[in-house]
């Protein structure tokens, strides 16, 4: 078990975000947290990098209780998040951004051969390489993103609205890459609005409402679970 | 239920466009600038000698402003706090190397462990101690400060910690002005180096006490230099650390995004302190070399120069490094300016009216980021 | 000399009935009743002022106390219009302190000329201040009609109005002021118009108008300079302050009134402002703040700090209630400055220096920004601890424990800002401030008939 | 100088007729060197209910931005009743009668549900400043008929238990029906609603569907909506319009839509192809 | 929370009591306030003040106090800023129940105080307040209860004046003032018009603030204009700013300053060859004198631990002090107004002269001119009134 979420409840202030959300992460899989705007999906990814602080519930991480560390130690651990938005440095150049993922790591020789891994994988970035992170467009943006998260070598990215704002295109283009990934060795959490095309990559899901988890399973079995049909993919 | 529905909507077609009028606003600004310009060319042309004088006083007075002027815009940078402390850990530094050179003769330590050094030597590794020793120690007492009065702050109501930087400042005024700490005496300022002053008039020149310049020479000293020298040094040093410098590079992501920067694994907390360490080491040099060139300090010290260079900040554009030294060399120069054409007490008046025009004419300063407006 | 825990005690004791009394007068005035309401505040008054005329010869509030209820009152006057402006409408300013400045230079100046045989102080600043007021609001009724007005030519139009009405109002008022000279009598044969009921009318318009012309000072300002954003705003009233400050210290020089007399101070101001005054005043601009935001302007003010845009969408011309909040504001700062003016006599710019300009903004965030019974509690406070309290003690300390004063001030001040980053009393308000509750309605559908939730899939 | 007077000025047109309610033309918008919207054209008669569909970016809010006033456009027309609104002030297109709710709710936290709805009658509320400071009969029947009506919008949602409430208390499929309901309150004939059914679950959904149909016939208002819920849009909307990449790429009725292959390349995807 | 707010109220005052209780006997008879502006602008002026009043207190205490009461001092803060000078006031006044005031130092401070104290018929002794307004009110009528133990500023900017042109044959002049304040102002007045009166040019005159450091740009003028003095009547730490800046500019004519020149802290290098008008020399060899100087050193160190020298601020509270000590012990009683008679027929040999009040209680004596020499301070001649 790479990954163990326990019970866990958040709070902003008086609302209850996340109500006793339990899910787990086998290594080398690719779950999918999927649920409507506020079902508390983001909570839960921003939850196990540690930018909130749950109230009550366990976040193991290969064996160790992450509840209490703080986020920039997570990165450390080996769990990075490519956070909603995108959050790309604006100011700061594409390499600069890369460098900013491997902020952990000291050894620049390898820094460096991430960073090529990364520009194997994104060959846009490197064609942009000293442009600034907030002239770039949206695909661009999140690739870089992603690149940046992965220069920190995680064992577990966790992966917010990925498409959000892409052309269909690009949307294809960006999960054809979260499958390489993958098959590269990396453990993949995603939160996806578009239910369809996280439940084609991923091998598990799992479906959130008002901050508890309702329904999970298998991605086929999810995808033709009629009630989430209707709900979520929309067109049935 | 009663409906409102019936009442017919407000229609402003009668209203005409009023963009044809910006001619009016845009003509008052200029009729300003064009009077200031035609009273700066004629000073000039009555006195060039007077004119250059005065400017090389707002300039030295400038390169002061731009030291502290860079630490406030990096903390306000970086956590959004106008730290009024800034200009008492200014003080702090005139103190700390007051201490250091009447009571430790911390500046002629070469000469008493290396007793064949040649006095010039002696000179300058003697006052780059004194100036280490004060950029020290206001780092430290910045990281303090950060951490007793800011920190416990950072997720309140940003007022919160604005009232508590105004009761740090206050507490360092008044603590420091206790008769066991600094005293509340104006102190004559005892320097690691002496002042050399220069004439230009057919060459340069220079100038021995009791003789008198000649009539027209334009005066220098070894201070302004060394203040304009340094002050462009450590501007550039900060430039190279904040592009190339890896925490300089996660200071500007921190500065961006907090969470985000949370997520690349950087310390939040730690880079904060560098910042605050950093700028305060910054006012610290500014301090030393402010009390070398005006040489009486007491702890009250930093409240002016603090305000002047927070001023130079904002016009800069706050947040921005060259900002704040473009900022900082305009407020020089309009203080000079004003003291020497219109009337010395107006002076505050005069710098602050620029700012406030400035800021009209472009909202977040010279150098500033439009503000977004996310809808 | 050591600390006499008597009278550690006698003064928390004092600042804990001048809280209750606060509270009461609080109460009393959000009482259903109309008499309980004036024969409440009426009683309450009437407790300090026999506590001050007490017929012992150590009255049980002597001059000192009388003093502090006194500045209690006018800092909270100012600090009540700046929680108008920042609690309020989320405006950041610094500015209080100079339109403070602005209320008791040109209230002192008033008064000041009319004890010497001037009424030209009185006509013209009257005059100046309906004038300037008419011209305001005419303009703004002929450029309503141009739609995105340039707000800098805005101004400069407002400028030259301004400039024209203050020439009009100086030429009338020092024409007319002549006449009214043979109804002062000389220095030695005083006539009618220098008698005491005569200086008590003068004084009450002097503050109003010192109101009014801060408030027309304000408008002026603020209109451009209220399209900046947040600090920048901030940055810019500071240095109004500041501007304003260095035209006290060249009264003399710069602008012609030589009886302010500069840096060095204006003596010989009339001094007939008693506490009563002060309390009078204090609570007209209560009720008047009170009354405007439990209404539907002062919800449209609240609506502007809470989210611009969405205000905006709402209907609301934000500039205009920007503008609205900063003038009441300055307004009651302005009343505040000439209440203070005829306190001690003398005014000097030291009074008027930017950082004590940081008390009334102390005052508002420690009792809470968005609340008005915060503002009245912390300015009640501040100056009974800070005035009061801290200066009897230490002084009892012997003669090195004053220069404490201003030591443990700001430590006083961090740990509360510490402990209660909030304030004092968040946005909570008290009786007569806390709005009316509106009546809920009860209907007989099911409760949250949209809410009614059932799971997709269990 | 409070506020602009709503100075009611009669028109010749009468809302029903073929007169559109809006037509916006040729609608442009850069950001910096970014053409967010390009040539956006669309008519809306009045009474129609209408939805504005595209992935996210396509530039459908940035369009009710500028419709709202909330954004000048570039360039272009958006005529209101054959008024050109492009460019005024939004609290004047407001008054004009569009109304409308934002993508991620825009309530005022700190006030109470109720104050949220009675700001938005702010321009009709029929007393000034003065009245409220002299507290006289003018303000106390204003005021009262002002709370009665925001009332009456609190009972349509269903909201009358929690007046009191903050907004930020509140659990986010409340705040999204403060929101309408406030949006209503400021008087409009014209109602944007940017997602209004985000975060609602498939029974909330439903509801919201009615109450939106409800409040149409009730207030006579013509509705303008971006949603991504295929099901509420399909459900609901009698035209549909889709944006991508700033353009328009297509116009129709619900089905027309759903067959539409270029809507379904642009937006739904090819997941959605082979999954539906 | 509340019982922590309230804690914390109590350990403040714990605070305050360990860092700042000094031993002393309470139950005098006499109680003396002492209002000095310890915070503010000016705070070294109070402390020197205060020192100064204690040593003169401590010295009556010492012979057993006047008439066999001891006298208490009570110290308060004015911050040389009307509203929390007239706070004190009211506090000492009301409050403590004092009837005399050593104080207040800044004459803007001063004058409310004074219309203060003197309707409460407080005897109120200011040691340095040098306006004409501390003791007259504007329509000219003296304060009855308002008396300082200070000469006024036109007597000493005519000794200024008079010894400029006689003795340092300085026929042109260039005046710097700080406008705002009071002192200043009145000297360069007073100055500026004997001056000219006498037959010396003044050949520019510049104001500046007494926040600047930055005096380049005046000094630039001055360089410009060629004065054969520049007469600078402000506080030593502006004169130590601007001397020190002018020998840097190479100006090479003499400053001439007043009484404010007077401090230990004086850099009488930068100042080298300046003149001033005081009220007395530490170096003066008059028994009073040596007395004071040695036990004020005695009773004061500095912060490297060796006696201080007392400034004339030290001086003037100390002879105020004792000026108001002697009037109530020639008054036999502690009756203001009985006090205040004896004090306008006081004759007093103090440390800063032979006092007498004139009619509008401004004391007559003479003034001392020092000249700053070889990095000490001389003393030059006595002018008498």
């Amino acid at each position: 078990m790479l990954l163990e979420v326990n019970d866990l409840n958040v709070f902003y202030g008086a609302i209850h975000a996340l109500q006793g959300v339990s899910f787990s992460l086998e290594e080398g899989e690719i779950v999918t947290l999927i649920g409507a705007n506020g079902a508390g999906k983001s909570t839960t990814l921003r939850t196990i990098s540690g930018l909130l602080r749950s109230r009550s519930g366990h976040i193991r991480f290969r064996g160790q209780d992450i509840s209490t560390v703080a986020a920039e130690q997570i990165v450390r651990l080996g769990i990075s998040q490519v956070p909603e938005g995108r959050k790309i440095f604006a100011p700061l150049t594409v390499q600069e951004n890369l460098e900013m993922g491997a902020y952990t790591r000291r050894n620049p020789a390898e820094i460096q051969a991430s960073m090529q891994r990364v520009f194997a994988s994104f060959p846009r970035l490197k064609e942009r390489i000293n442009q600034l992170g907030g002239t770039l467009s949206g695909g661009e943006q999140q690739m870089l993103a992603m690149g940046r998260a992965l220069m920190s070598r995680p064992k577990l990215l966790l992966l917010d609205e990925p498409s959000m704002g892409l052309s269909p295109i690009l949307t294809e283009e960006i999960f054809r890459i979260i499958k390489e990934i993958n098959s590269q060795g990396t453990t993949i959490l995603l939160v996806e609005q578009n239910a369809l095309m996280a439940l084609s990559v991923a091998q598990r899901a799992y479906v959130l409402e008002t901050g508890s988890v309702v329904l999970q399973g298998s991605a086929a079995e999810v995808r033709d679970n009629p009630q989430v049909r209707n709900a979520y993919l929309g067109v049935g | 239920m009663q409906k409102a529905n019936s009442s017919q909507p407000f229609m402003p077609a009668t209203r005409k466009s009023g963009a044809r009028l910006a001619w009016i606003g845009r003509g008052f600004l200029l009729a300003l600038a064009l009077l200031v310009l035609i009273v700066l060319i004629r000073s000039f042309f009555d006195n060039p000698q007077l004119f250059a004088q005065i400017a090389i006083s707002g300039l030295q007075l400038g390169f002061v402003y731009a030291l502290i002027a860079l630490g406030y815009t990096m903390v306000y940078g970086i956590v959004k706090l106008i730290n009024f402390a800034h200009g008492d850990v200014f003080m702090a530094g005139a103190f700390v190397s007051f201490f250091a050179v009447s009571h430790f003769q911390l500046h002629r330590w070469p000469a008493a462990v290396f007793p064949g050094l040649p006095p010039i030597l002696v000179t300058i590794i003697g006052s780059l101690t004194v100036i280490l020793l004060s950029m020290v120690v206001c780092a430290l007492m910045a990281v303090t400060i950060e951490r007793v009065a800011y920190k416990p702050l950072r997720n309140a109501p940003r007022i919160a910690a604005l009232i508590t930087a105004i009761g740090v400042s206050f507490f360092l005024e008044y603590f420091g002005a206790l008769n066991f700490v600094f005293s509340p005496r104006f102190i004559p300022y005892q320097r690691p180096f002496g002042v050399v002053t220069w004439y230009i008039y057919d060459g340069i020149h220079l100038v021995t006490e009791g003789h008198a310049p000649p009539q027209g020479a334009i005066t220098f000293s070894n201070i302004a230099i060394i203040i304009m020298v340094v002050s462009i040094l450590m501007q550039l040093s900060l430039q190279f650390l904040v592009r190339r410098t890896r925490i300089g590079k996660a200071m500007r992501a921190t500065a961006f995004d907090k969470q985000a920067a949370q997520l690349m694994g950087i310390n939040v907390d730690r880079i904060i302190s560098v910042t605050f360490a950093i700028g305060a080491a910054f006012a610290g040099l500014g301090g030393v070399l402010y009390a070398i060139a005006y040489p009486s300090i007491n702890t009250l010290l930093g409240v002016l120069p603090g305000l002047k260079a927070f001023v130079a900040a904002v016009l800069g554009g706050i947040g921005s490094i060259p900002g704040a030294f473009i900022g900082a060399l305009i407020m020089g120069q309009a203080e000079s300016l004003t003291a020497g054409y219109i009337s010395t007490p107006m002076r505050d008046a005069i710098a602050f009216t620029i700012l406030i025009i400035v800021l009209l004419v472009r909202p977040t300063g010279i150098f500033g980021e439009p503000e977004k407006e996310k809808v | 000399m050591e600390l006499d825990p008597f009278s550690l005690l006698i003064s928390i004791v004092k600042i804990a009935v001048v809280m209750a009394w606060v509270y009461g007068l609080l109460r009393v005035m959000g009482h259903a009743s109309k008499w309980v309401k004036i024969g409440g505040v009426i009683a309450l008054f009437a407790v300090v002022q026999i506590a001050i005329l007490f017929p012992l010869n150590s009255p049980i509030l002597n001059n000192f106390d009388t003093g502090l209820l006194f500045q209690a009152c006018t800092i909270t006057m100012v600090s009540l219009g700046l929680n108008l402006i920042y609690g309020f409408n989320g405006q950041f300013s610094l500015g209080q302190w100079g339109f403070y400045g602005i209320g008791a230079y040109t209230a002192a100046d008033i008064t000041y000329r009319w004890t010497n045989g001037d009424a030209g102080g009185l006509l013209v600043a009257g005059i100046g201040v309906v004038l300037i007021g008419l011209v305001i609001l005419g303009l703004n009724r002929v450029l309503s009609r141009f739609r995105g007005l340039p707000v800098l030519s805005a101004f400069t139009l407002y400028l030259i109005g301004v400039a024209i009405a203050g020439a009009v109002a100086f030429f009338v008022g020092a024409s007319l002021s002549p006449l009214l000279a043979s109804l002062f009598g000389t220095s030695d044969v005083p006539g009618i118009l220098r008698g005491d009921l005569a200086v008590q009318v003068v004084f009450v318009l002097s503050v109003l108008i010192a109101g009014a012309f801060a408030a027309e000072v304000a408008f002026l300002f603020g209109l451009p300079v209220l399209t900046l954003g947040s600090d920048y705003f901030g940055i810019a009233t500071l240095g109004f302050t500041i501007v304003v400050n260095t035209l006290m210290v060249n009264s003399d020089t710069i602008l012609p009134f030589p009886e302010m007399k500069g840096g060095r101070g204006m003596v010989g101001i009339p001094q007939v402002t008693t506490w009563f005054y002060a309390f009078v005043f204090l609570l007209g601009v209560v009720v008047v703040m009170r009354n405007v935001m439990h209404s539907s302007t002062g919800r449209a003010i609240l609506s502007v700090r809470e989210d611009e845009t969405a205000s905006k969408a709402m209907g609301i011309n934000i500039a205009n209630y920007k503008l609205l909040a900063f003038v009441t504001g300055s307004l009651f700062a302005g009343i505040g400055g000439g209440v203070y003016a005829h306190y001690i006599g003398f005014l000097s710019p030291g009074t008027f220096d930017f950082i004590l300009g940081f008390n009334p903004l102390i005052i508002v965030v420690f009792g809470g920004l968005g609340s008005m019974t915060g503002t009245i509690v912390a300015g009640f406070f501040w100056m009974f601890f800070l005035e009061g309290m801290l200066r009897v003690l230490l002084g009892q300390l012997g003669t090195e424990a004053p220069t404490w004063r201003y030591v443990l001030y700001p430590i006083t001040l961090l740990l509360m800002m510490l402990v209660r980053p909030k304030g004092l009393l968040g946005s909570v308000e008290w009786g007569f401030l806390k709005p009316r509750a509106v009546p809920r309605r009860e209907t007989n559908q099911a409760a949250n008939g949209l809410a009614g939730i059932a799971p997709v899939v269990k | 100088m409070t506020q602009t007077t709503a100075n009611p000025v009669t028109t010749s047109q009468t809302p029903g007729a073929a007169q559109p309610l809006l037509n916006v033309r040729k609608l442009n918008k850069m950001f910096g060197g970014l053409r967010a919207v390009n040539d956006f054209d669309m008519t809306i008669y009045p009474g129609e209910l209408v939805g504005l569909i595209g992935p996210n970016g396509a530039g459908k809010t940035t369009c009710f931005n500028m419709i709202s006033g909330l954004y000048t456009p570039t360039s272009g027309e958006i005529m209101l009743y054959g008024q050109n609104i492009a460019g005024l002030d939004p609290y004047e297109v407001t008054q004009m009668g569009v109304g409308r709710t934002f993508q991620n709710i825009r309530l005022f936290p700190n006030l109470s549900v109720l104050d949220n709805v009675r700001i938005a009658y702010h321009p009709h509320a029929g007393y000034s400043m003065i009245d409220a400071i002299l507290r006289n009969k003018r303000y106390a029947a204003m005021e009262r008929e002002l709370t009665e009506k925001a009332q009456d919008f609190l009972a349509i949602f269903k909201l009358e238990r929690i007046q009191d409430e903050l907004a930020m208390n509140l659990p986010y499929g409340e705040q999204r029906r403060v929101e309408i309901a406030r949006a209503l309150a400021s008087n409009p004939r014209l109602l944007l609603l940017d997602e209004p059914a985000a975060g609602m679950n498939p029974a909330e959904i439903v509801t919201l569907m009615e109450l939106i149909h409800f409040v149409r016939d009730r207030f006579n208002l013509t509705i303008l909506l971006i949603e991504h819920q295929m099901r509420f849009v399909m459900g609901i909307c009698e035209r549909i319009t889709v944006m991508d990449f700033g353009e328009v790429i297509a116009r129709g009725t619900p089905k027309e839509i759903q067959a539409n292959p270029r809507v379904v390349e642009a937006y739904l995807g090819k997941g959605a192809t082979h999954a539906a | 929370m509340r019982a922590f707010k309230i804690t914390s109220l109590f350990a403040l005052a714990a605070i305050a009591v360990s860092a700042c209780a000094s031993a002393g006997g309470t139950g005098g008879d006499i109680k003396v306030a002492i209002l000095a502006p310890l915070s503010g602008p000016v705070p070294t002026f109070g402390v020197s003040t205060r020192d100064g009043a204690l040593q003169a207190i401590d010295e009556w205490n010492a012979k057993g106090g006047i008439n066999g009461q001891k006298i208490v001092p009570i110290v308060e803060d004015s911050q040389c800023t009307p509203d929390p000078a007239v706070n004190a006031a009211h506090k000492v006044i009301d409050q403590d129940k004092v009837s005399f005031i050593i104080g207040e130092v800044c004459s803007k401070a001063s004058i409310p105080v004074a219309d203060y104290a003197n309707s409460k018929k407080v005897i109120m002794m200011s040691p340095t307040s040098t306006a004409t307004g501390v003791t007259v009110d504007q329509n000219g009528k003296v304060k009855d209860y308002i008396f300082r133990a200070c000469f006024i500023d036109p007597f000493q900017g005519k000794v200024a004046a008079k010894f400029a042109l006689d003795t340092l044959k300085a026929k042109t002049a260039f005046i710097m003032l700080d406008q705002s304040n009071d002192y200043v102002k009145g000297l360069a007045e007073a100055f500026e018009a004997a001056y000219t009166a006498a037959g010396g040019k003044i050949v520019g005159k510049e104001n500046y603030t007494g926040k600047d450091t930055d005096f380049s740009t005046i000094l630039a003028k001055v360089a410009d204009a060629k004065p054969a003095l520049v007469y600078l009547p402000d506080y030593y730490n502006v004169v130590n700013l601007v001397t020190k800046q002018a020998k840097e500019k190479g100006i090479t004519a003499p400053f001439m300053g007043g009484d404010g020149w007077d401090s230990p802290d004086l850099d009488t290098k930068a100042a080298d060859g300046g003149y001033y008008t005081n009220h007395y020399s530490p170096d003066d060899t008059s028994p009073t004198v040596v007395n004071f100087v040695k036990a004020y050193g005695a009773k004061y160190k500095d912060d490297k631990g060796q006696p201080k020298t007392p400034d004339a601020l030290a001086a003037l509270a100390y002879d105020a002090g004792n000026l108001l000590f002697t009037a109530i012990k020639n008054a036999g009683s502690t009756d203001t107004t009985k006090v205040k008679d004896a004090l306008t027929k006081i004759n007093y040999a103090g440390v800063s002269g032979k006092i007498t009040y004139d009619a509008n209680h401004n004391p007559v004596k003479s003034a001392v001119i020092l000249h700053v020499t070889g990095g000490k301070v001389v003393f030059d001649s006595v002018v008498a009134p």
